[in-house]
């Protein structure tokens, strides 16, 4: 059975590593700053203890004010589990940076959010619409779409 | 890499397409020879009793779709009369939905298959169309009662049982049975 | 005297020279026409059905009682349907390739005894002409490949070059074993001398050359040029309607050809007890083209460059040193015993083949790109 | 002279025999050998999720269906068990049996259809998938006999199941159970030992095990790739915990591992099935749930090991009758991350039995 980490635990561990990273830490999740998310992600894939080295999941949520990118991380080899977030506040143009050279499940995971969110993942190498044609008009998955 | 084993990997195979070569053929020939489908079949649309709906359009409500329109309007007896009940099955995805949740029982699910149709417009089916005729009988979907009168369904894990039993009899030379209609 | 022969004679009794020389010619023509579009219509049909089996269906049933009627109905749509040329292709060659991959298999047919006698023209090369003929289909089928202007017709067209050229040489090592049995290239005379079928002389060379000719015949497992599953339809990919049914046609004409050709060169031809000559001649071709299918419906397709180290690395090995046992045999045994020869030929092929499923390494790995 | 030679493109799909849909493979050529592979998606693309948004809980569950259409009942499944996470529903027991038998008889459907159609890839003509058609066509009838559809099941509610199985049911999913060993023996007498497959499959199409956790492979591919990881038993969901069961792991990560630990899964299914036949109580089919739910505000990302790998949804509540956000997590998405990294140096046969290999399934990743 995966057990859940210890939301506090880890948020504590971040803000010890990396000071002012850690924007909120709600019920389920650890939020942290969007410019500070890579070295957040290789901490919690490279630190003992935490070793994140599987990535579920990753998905971006429209909550109007705010875009969220969500990463279920796991630990195959302590089976235990974390959710990620991140905000992005500009709704003109939202920019992450991207995880891939990290997990590179994100390969296609990022491309589909970009497609169908309009999120920039900056660092991914193949940053073009998956789903959608090239020349698509806007982003369907927003909430203010249609 | 190597053929270690001679040949003899393929050879069972052989073995192996040789005896199923002698097994009876599960292909059936479909217009002459049907199978007894499932009882709780989704097939056909919809089947709708006019008598016992009182229009309170829950399976519209239901739909995820949206496929189904009514208009009602209220009648002598302070009761909804069904002006227009219609159905885009085109559009249908035969969730089974509309007919769960009918409080009533007055829709079922139907028993036929054969729902081919020219024209796109055909799909659209009004009122009258819905209603129960030869053609299309109610199946027992989430309907036990209906359900319980039904033939039994004809499994092909029976194979070697008749169709009133619930199998499907496979025999080793289908084609002796002479069809009607042979034609070129 | 082949009975076209006594034909001739007979009309040139009464009719003029070249009257009596056309017309048997032309009577032998039509007749193997016939022969060639009956037998393919035949074979679709059987192996459409014989296929179904093995693979628990019923098969093509509707046409005509049992469905016999299946091939002419195929026939009647093929010919009705479009021929649509690619826009971009070489519109000669695109018509000219299947005439080239249909006609040589009409030829190799003229040198078939289907009877005692029964044979257009008998050749003194008659095997050498086989060999010769049956490998220009293979220049056709480059040609639709490359008429095409479609990628996977290309890839095809040149896969069938490194199957043809490897696969003769085997194919041809091992006629060569019965050539020397025999002592002459001529099929009637192959067909006369084997009181003993030599396939029980020769299973090696058999096994050779039966699977040599199913790679020339583009057949499963060596049906590399149109893997419906990678390269879709191959050089054929850019035809339709009656030139499709053309290649259609080459391809089963040849799967008949080379059942011919294996029946007369191992299966003792048209010989056999009891029954008239040309019903056992059918029989035989029947039978091999059976196994053919059942091998189709079983076994799993090669890779390209397993295919070409299957060829290089085991067949023709194995063939020239059945060529030199054979040919050791037939200077040194003597003939009265052939018991003898086929006790030690069977062994021989055993050990082979044991050796070489040990010693020998199919195919590369992957290729540093 | 030199001969000069250069690379081209061979564009394979969206129509082509054995893409398994839509699917478009931009392919650089060197001859056979295959220098580059970039895959094209999106033939298949209907808004699932968008479409969601605008639908009740329940009204999603025939979506749901439309996702994986060779393994209808596991996306149910997993749909509904993270509705009911972040619901907080209770399911009954005889509800949590009935899920369990009809996921672990899709598994075996779909695996038969992986493997059918892998082996079709290979060149077989279509025989053994046949064969294997056979006993899917059983399985078939037996949830056709269940739900009344043969495709989209469309059978799981939230807090249940729509109907309880009928009579005929358990006698003839017996049968199935005693039978089908004995043609997954017949299938390893087919092929297992086929020497033209084993010299096809075997070291084609490597996967290694560190690429294959960090593209977060999952279901058969990861674990042909030797990762002991089984979502049903190291994330237990519904009750996988009171099964006996084991999880094959193959060593190398090449085509014949992958076709071999489908095979072993499906007898270990079949073990799942004894088991639960054996245990299944009687009770009620469905929990007590409003027609419109409302789940709490909240978050839930809710996975299960489907037949093709780990099938997650992410739901977000806000407390309205349809969920604000519905993202579906596609397994075989994620598992052709690597197809690239599988497939170069490669010939354009390998090409297409490592796809094949890989069982995808286009409406699950175009969605």
């Amino acid at each position: 059975m995966t057990t859940v980490f210890n939301v506090e635990y880890a948020a504590k561990k971040i803000i010890e590593a990396f000071p002012d990273s850690v924007a909120v830490v709600v019920k389920v999740a650890v939020v942290v700053n969007s410019n500070s998310l890579y070295q957040v992600a290789e901490f919690l894939k490279d630190t003992s203890g935490f070793e994140f080295d599987y990535l579920n999941n990753l998905t971006a949520v429209d909550y109007i004010d705010y875009f969220e990118v969500v990463y279920n991380l796991n630990s195959l080899e302590h089976n235990h589990s974390l959710v990620l977030k991140t905000r992005c506040y500009d709704r003109n143009r939202p920019v992450v940076p991207s995880v891939i050279s990290l997990w590179r499940a994100a390969d296609y995971q990022e491309r589909e959010i970009y497609d169908l969110m309009g999120i920039t993942f900056e660092g991914h190498p193949n940053l073009k619409r998956l789903l959608l044609w090239e020349g698509f008009m806007g982003h369907p998955l927003r909430r203010d779409y249609l | 890499m190597r053929f270690e084993r001679y040949g003899v990997g393929i050879a069972k195979g052989m073995a192996l397409t040789l005896r199923n070569f002698f097994r009876p053929p599960i292909t059936l020939q479909y217009p002459e020879d049907k199978l007894v489908i499932s009882r709780r079949l989704r097939g056909n649309e919809l089947v709708w009793y006019p008598d016992r709906c009182t229009g309170c359009a829950t399976c519209a409500k239901s739909c995820p779709q949206g496929n189904i329109e009514i208009i009602t309007h209220v009648g002598d007896s302070n009761n909804y009369v069904v002006d227009k009940f219609e159905v885009d099955t085109g559009r249908c995805m035969f969730c089974g939905l509309c007919v769960e949740s009918c409080p009533y029982e007055a829709l079922f699910m139907g028993l036929g298959y054969e729902r081919a149709q020219y024209r796109r417009g055909q799909l659209v089916l009004s009122k009258e169309e819905l209603q129960p005729s030869d053609i299309r009988q109610p199946s027992g979907y989430a309907r036990p009662k209906v359900e319980q009168t039904l033939p039994r369904q004809s499994l092909l894990i029976n194979w070697d049982k008749e169709k009133e039993e619930g199998g499907q009899k496979l025999s080793p030379l289908p084609m002796r049975k002479r069809r009607k209609g042979n034609g070129l | 005297m082949t009975l076209l022969e006594q034909f001739q004679l007979w009309l040139a009794s009464m009719w003029p020279d070249w009257a009596a020389y056309i017309t048997p010619a032309i009577v032998g023509i039509l007749v193997i026409i016939i022969f060639v579009l009956t037998m393919v219509m035949v074979i679709i049909y059987f192996e459409r059905r014989f296929m179904a089996r093995f693979q628990i269906r019923l098969g093509p049933n509707r046409c005509g009682p049992e469905g016999i009627l299946q091939p002419i109905a195929d026939a009647i749509k093929v010919l009705f349907k479009e021929d649509i040329v690619p826009a971009k292709g070489d519109k000669l060659v695109h018509w000219i390739a299947p005439i080239v991959v249909f006609v040589p298999i009409l030829m190799i047919f003229a040198v078939v005894p289907i009877h005692k006698g029964a044979i257009l023209v008998d050749l003194n090369v008659g095997i050498v002409y086989v060999v010769a003929i049956s490998s220009l289909s293979t220049v056709g089928i480059y040609m639709a490949g490359w008429a095409a202007n479609n990628k996977y017709a290309l890839i095809s067209a040149l896969r069938t070059i490194a199957q043809m050229v490897s696969y003769e040489l085997p194919v041809v090592l091992s006629i060569l074993g019965v050539v020397l049995m025999v002592g002459s290239l001529s099929m009637n005379q192959i067909v006369d001398s084997q009181s003993i079928p030599f396939i029980l002389l020769q299973p090696l060379g058999f096994i050779i050359f039966f699977l040599g000719t199913l790679a020339e015949m583009n057949r499963c497992p060596f049906d590399l040029l149109e893997a419906e599953s990678e390269i879709i339809a191959g050089y054929h990919i850019e035809y339709s309607g009656m030139k499709f049914a053309l290649f259609y046609l080459g391809e089963y004409g040849h799967a008949v050809a080379y059942s011919c050709i294996i029946t007369t060169l191992f299966l003792s031809g048209w010989r056999g007890p009891l029954l008239p000559p040309i019903i056992w001649f059918l029989i035989k071709i029947m039978v091999v083209f059976a196994l053919i299918v059942w091998i189709r419906s079983t076994i799993p397709r090669l890779r390209v460059d397993q295919l070409m180290a299957f060829a290089w690395k085991c067949m023709l090995p194995m063939a020239v040193i059945n060529l030199f046992i054979v040919a050791a045999e037939v200077l040194w045994l003597p003939e009265v015993f052939p018991w003898i020869m086929i006790a030690v030929n069977f062994a021989f092929a055993c050990a082979l083949v044991l050796l070489w499923s040990k010693l020998f390494v199919l195919g590369g790995g992957r290729v540093e790109v | 002279m030199a001969i000069k030679t250069e690379p081209f493109i061979l564009n394979m799909g969206p129509q082509h025999p054995s893409t398994h849909g839509v699917f478009r493979m931009k392919v650089t050529l060197d001859g056979e050998v295959v220098v580059d592979v970039e895959p094209v998606i999106g033939y298949l693309h209907r808004g699932i999720e968008k479409l969601a948004e605008g639908r009740t809980y329940t009204q999603n569950i025939p979506f749901t269906d439309r996702l994986d259409y060779l393994a209808s009942m596991t996306n149910n499944f997993a749909y509904v068990l993270a509705v009911e996470k972040l619901a907080g529903i209770k399911v009954p027991e005889r509800v949590e049996y009935l899920r369990i038998i009809v996921a672990e008889m899709m598994r075996i459907s779909s695996h038969l259809m992986a493997v059918g159609f892998f082996l079709n890839d290979l060149g077989a003509m279509m025989t053994p998938m046949l064969y294997m058609f056979r006993e899917r066509e059983k399985l078939l009838d037996l949830f056709d006999m269940v739900c009344g559809q043969r495709l989209t099941y469309n059978y799981m509610r939230i807090g249940g199941v729509s109907q309880d199985i009928p009579d005929d049911f358990l006698p003839a999913l017996k049968r199935f159970v005693a039978e089908m060993p004995g043609f997954i023996d017949e299938y390893d007498q087919l092929l297992a030992e086929n020497e033209i497959l084993l010299v096809r499959t075997k070291g084609v199409g490597v996967l290694p095990k560190d690429l294959a956790i960090n593209i977060a492979a999952s279901g058969p591919v990861l674990r042909a790739s030797g990762v002991d990881w089984d979502i049903r038993r190291d994330d237990t969901y519904s009750i996988y915990d009171r099964f006996d069961f084991d999880i094959p792991i193959g060593n190398v990560g090449d085509c014949y591992d992958r076709y071999w630990v489908r095979m072993q899964e499906m007898s270990q299914s079949i073990r799942i099935l004894e088991q639960a036949i054996a245990q299944l109580p009687e009770g009620k089919v469905c929990a007590d749930v409003p027609q419109l739910l409302r789940p709490p505000i909240g978050e839930v990302y809710g996975h299960i090991e489907a037949p093709k790998g780990e099938l997650g949804f992410y739901l977000v509540s806000d407390n309205s009758i349809s969920p604000y956000r519905f993202h579906i997590r596609p397994p075989t998405l994620i598992n052709l991350t690597a197809l690239k990294d599988m497939v170069i140096g490669w010939k354009v046969a390998d090409l297409i039995i490592t796809f094949g290999s890989m069982d995808v399934c286009l409406g699950e990743i175009d969605r």
